[in-house]
């Protein structure tokens, strides 16, 4: 069955089949219960499942991760919900101490089969703390997976491969893409967790991306076309590990590659993106990999978030860059 | 609301009662500018919600019912203390002299903070909970350290109590005997979440366990709150160590404008906190012992009000910040990558539209 | 060592003595068994600190003087039992059957855990302070769900007691009600820190704020070690909730042997604990009371040192790990990253010097 | 006057140099004071400075760096000590949201002018997370500044220079090289604590890395010139920001580019140092820069942390695949 939906709607469903096929699967948060969440991404899930399976933690987030951890010990799968990107610091401790590391430290007897998710990236105008990007810190993490989603059909079923998963995921949902709709097929699983996907195809340069930037880049890609410029845009989807395979075949037809984050630029997504293409395409590359991305200030107040976040113009000024460039 | 443990001088009709360890050392002058100073913040909180509803915010976080607590404690204060706020410490901010304009320049998201914490001795706001009582203890450690005869006041919430960084802070207070004051305004509820989530007992008893004094006030008792504000951060300055306050009290409206309350609380139980209101405490008893005239609460309205006029002028006026600000004070000193930013936004500024 | 609010049933000359809330429930033959384990974990101490003076293990954390703290506390389990344990809980690692090398892997720097934590129903060890406090809550909040007739066992330092994750535990604990046990070895150091730094009051009067029991135990008197905790996980397992055990105890050696412990402690503290040696209290009682003759604790002796060598073989057994198994279990799924890894070593062995 | 020291008595030189310019010098940190810290880095400082500027402070990562902003905010500059790297993970959060961003949101009226010292990287045989690389998750951060030592001079000048900054530093020691000697030279600041260095020249590869990889890559170069090939090795010292002029320069001569770092090489620094590198010097490069790092796993047991760690063996390697490099 195919159904249109928002992605917050699709998070709801997914999560509920996944609690209904899998009695291990909790939900853990602060106020996911009552409230439904503060995005109601978890809307009437504790009153179809009781207070047991959809569980409002007190307020701390070292906590919530730290027992989600004994939980996945006792053979459960915990869901725990970071209200927002700035709140999972707190977590950090757990998730690079213990999440990464368990399965490793306990020679295999131990699966670390939790799910972190985290509304991400800015672009609501809120106040800040709540606008973060923080995926880098765990894609540069042994031991973690990273996904995103850009629409309610991935939404809807990535986050039930996720919570399928042994391995614990941090699963990134663009909150400023909550409210977007979109269809979703019930039946059918669209691909694997990490595959990319060629959001639209084109000839001439290679934008790749994730999250709220997915649908940045189809807008930039609509204005090039016009201007006479064919973007292949590519939804990342898997944040850690890449899909390099598809992005690889994406560039050696391009030989121009523009990676796009939120995140700031240092050591992030972007940077692995055009280091490895670089090893992989050399000799396809007609002008070096070009990275569009946040600023290196901390995010700044939401009235000018939007000349902070990556933009149509600046994806068009960087495609200018790779099209002319001369070294 | 009978409960031996609680701190009160004042019942929710207005009449005194005594307390052993704490008596109200407030005149009828002093009690009347505090409750000038309650029915401002209330207006302004009034004003800034109106605000936010009209798009003029992008956020409101509301402390009507707080306004006890926190002129209670703000006007305990000594000019040269220092005060660590959360986000809803508007009533604080005010007794410290920060422009109430300033105070939502946050919430109008054209700053990040809002004022300059050194010049009202008055932290920017915290949003990431229990992050600034570990600031404070550090702040009271630097006090120490010179020597000063100031003690510190932080603020968090029943729901922030919970955060091992409020925790910590209890341990390092106790242990260095800073002379800090950790004021918790126990307004029954984080978001959705009641404070018997974060703890089975009256959250004032951790204190003991980490060596120091918990007091339970009522929150909603401006005598109360500002006495024993008071005498905890005399003990503080003396030398006497830190002291954990719990006011009792009740966030009366959504915990932000973004906020939906019906969905995890009932009319009836607001309606109980209304009688409780601590504004009409105050004329109460501002009215039976003072003999206060209408005439005087009728001028203190027209004050809020234009109080609130002009906050509303003064929000208008303020314009969305250039862009190129978010490059200012990210870093004291030079930096390549704020160079090339500021030059790169420059130039497509420049450009503009070029597609 | 005269404390109101310390439970001991043994002194430390051997006397028995009574307290209104506990009582010894150990005939004579068991106490002789956990007076062997005793002896045993203590040589085991002893091996695996000249095994690493030798250079055969990277580093040992010994645990003398806290053997009647955790061989009281790892015979009050039952089997089904879950145990959270820091790096230094090898008499609890004893009692839940662990083999004793495989206790060796960690330190001789070939695994980054060493058992099967599931068969043994014994965690793997945890360095960064605090993070199995929380792990053990969550733990135990699986035992809920699951109805299950058990309860959780975690450890932690008198040092560590000052992490918010510790904290944060107990404030989980409560809230939830869980089956969890917290045992706090106050050995009164972290490494050079005292323990009076961690907190000015005794550490178990922290419980109480929290909202669950507290209980201060002589650490070096087995018996209330271990009547102490088995009333706490009875009581865990009867729905009853948390309740935190301080062990009041003393690190005879080193933090480790890496650490240097006269710099910070004088030679006449250690003597004085000496003499509150937990292994001498049980023997002195188990002479007095019990007859146990001299041949007795010799064949335990002659055990302990037998044990020791062949503790040593199977440490000195154990090879040099494969560099190739860094890449398992790394992931519980396939990895990209793993495989290329994996193939990149592989073909570096090949090389193997070719430069 | 040039002298003869290990790399812990450079800084323990350093930091008692510094606390003696300026009385507002603090230093805090678990087992500093009477023990002088596990590495002995700050050995008889407590006793000359007294308990109230080397502070010995309960065990509590998060408290350490929270309450160093309070002593920041009240005019203190603070060198907080990490024990070890594997341990700044609970302070996370109050480095990320409070030490990166408060100048910002005091519109620069507070400076946050402390360091966090961090023994990182691994090589002396400890058990697990005690040899943790956790630079690139600073230097990701805007608002934080990220610098390493290799050389028991550039330890005794930079932990000054650091300590002076306005900016809030990570400061990493490479723990496997304190007991190495060097001169120091008393009188003369070598440089900016920013500046990379060339520590031996060479044509034909750019070899870059900080911390311990600095020896490993000297002696890389010896190999490789033995075999014919010359490589030039730069010390990075600024990990973020980076000294991108100088490596410029350097990989304009050579054409050929190895990032050295025992961290995983996922969104890390080499990842950063090969896309910018790249971007700027796309026609000097006659090979795609190549990183040579931690692999993507936990830190293994230190048995088995040489095959980990990049080696002589894997930098050569490197070498071999930029200098034979067909595409
Ligand atoms: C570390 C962290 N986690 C989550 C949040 C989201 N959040 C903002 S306010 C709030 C509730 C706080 O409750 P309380 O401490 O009682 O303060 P109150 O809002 O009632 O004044 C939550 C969960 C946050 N700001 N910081
Ligand atoms: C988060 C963290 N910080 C620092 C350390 C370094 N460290 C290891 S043991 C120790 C002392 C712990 O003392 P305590 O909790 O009393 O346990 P004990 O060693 O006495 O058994 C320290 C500081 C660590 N392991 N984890
Ligand atoms: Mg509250
Ligand atoms: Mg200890």
């Amino acid at each position: 069955m195919i159904t249109t939906m928002t992605m917050a709607k699709a998070l709801n469903e997914g999560l509920r089949r996944a609690m209904e096929l899998d009695p291990k699967v909790l939900l853990m948060g602060e106020d996911i219960g009552k409230l439904g969440g503060v995005f109601r991404i978890t809307d009437g899930l504790q009153k179809d499942f009781g207070q047991d399976r959809v569980i409002d933690t007190p307020l701390a987030e070292s906590a919530i991760v730290g027992t989600a951890v004994g939980l996945a010990i006792r053979g459960y799968r915990a869901v725990c919900e970071m209200q927002f990107d700035g709140f999972v610091f707190p977590a950090f401790d757990q998730i690079v101490s213990q999440v990464a590391k368990l399965h490793k430290r306990s020679d295999g007897v131990y699966t670390m089969g939790l799910v972190i998710r985290l509304p991400f990236q800015g672009g609501i105008g809120a106040i800040e703390h709540h606008s973060e990007s923080p995926e880098a810190y765990f894609a540069h993490t042994p031991g973690l997976r990273v996904v995103s989603c850009s629409t309610p059909n991935d939404a809807y079923w990535m986050i039930q491969q996720a919570i399928r998963s042994d391995d614990p995921i941090i699963f990134c949902e663009p909150k400023s893409r909550y409210w977007e709709k979109g269809e979703v097929d019930l039946d059918n699983p669209p691909r694997g967790l990490y595959d990319a996907v060629v959001r639209r195809e084109g000839t001439d340069v290679t934008v790749v991306g994730y999250g709220s930037s997915v649908k940045t880049m189809l807008r930039a890609a609509e204005t090039a076309a016009a201007e006479g410029t064919s973007l292949e845009v590519i939804d990342l989807r898997g944040v850690a590990p890449i899909d390099f395979a598809t992005l690889t075949a994406s560039l050696n037809k391009t030989g121009r590659l523009i990676a796009v984050q939120e995140a700031p630029r240092t050591a992030s997504i972007g940077s692995e993106i055009v280091a490895e293409l670089t090893e992989r395409c050399f000799y396809s590359m007609r002008a070096p990999g070009v990275r569009v991305a946040g600023y290196h200030v901390p995010y700044p107040p939401a009235r000018i978030e939007e000349e902070y976040r990556p933009s149509v113009e600046r994806i068009l000024d960087a495609v200018d860059r790779v099209m002319d460039f001369e070294g | 609301m009978i409960d031996e443990e609680l701190v009160q001088l004042l019942t929710p009709e207005g009449e005194r009662v005594t307390h052993p360890e704490y008596a109200s050392t407030l005149n009828g002058e002093q009690i009347l500018s505090m409750y000038r100073d309650m029915v401002i913040v209330r207006r302004l909180c009034n004003e800034s919600t109106s605000l936010q509803r009209q798009g003029q915010l992008a956020l409101w976080a509301p402390m009507q019912g707080q306004e006890g607590a926190q002129i209670g404690a703000g006007r305990a204060l000594q000019p040269m203390d220092f005060t660590f706020p959360t986000y809803r410490e508007h009533g604080i901010a005010w007794c410290r002299g920060v422009p109430p304009e300033n105070v939502l320049r946050l919430f109008r998201a054209v700053s990040t903070g809002g004022w300059d914490p050194q010049k009202y001795r008055h932290h920017v706001p915290t949003i990431v909970l229990g992050n600034q009582v570990l600031n404070a203890v550090g702040y009271a450690m630097g006090v120490q350290r010179d020597g000063a005869n100031e003690a510190v006041l932080t603020f968090f919430g029943d729901g922030a109590s919970s955060q091992g960084d409020v925790l910590e802070a209890f341990v390092w207070a106790s242990s260095f005997n800073t002379p800090v004051v950790f004021f918790c305004q126990n307004n029954q509820f984080g978001i959705s979440t009641p404070s018997s989530t974060q703890s089975k007992v009256p959250l004032f008893r951790r204190a003991r366990g980490f060596g120091f004094p918990g007091v339970r006030v009522d929150g909603n008792d401006l005598l109360a709150c500002y006495e024993v504000t008071k005498a905890a951060l005399e003990n503080a300055r003396a030398g006497g160590g830190p002291t954990m306050i719990e006011a009792y009290t009740y966030r009366m409206g959504a915990h932000t404008t973004s906020d939906d309350p019906t969905r995890y609380r009932v009319d009836a139980e607001v309606e109980v906190w209304k009688h409780r209101d601590p504004i009409e405490r105050i004329k109460a008893l501002l009215v039976r012992e003072y003999q206060t005239r209408p005439a005087a609460f009728e001028a203190i309205a027209q004050e809020a009000e234009a109080f609130a006029l002009k906050l509303r002028d003064d929000v208008l006026a303020m314009g969305r910040p250039d862009p190129l600000s978010m490059f200012e004070n990210a870093y004291s000193e030079t930096h390549p990558l704020i160079e090339e930013g500021r030059r790169e936004m420059t130039e497509l500024m420049a450009a503009g539209g070029a597609h």
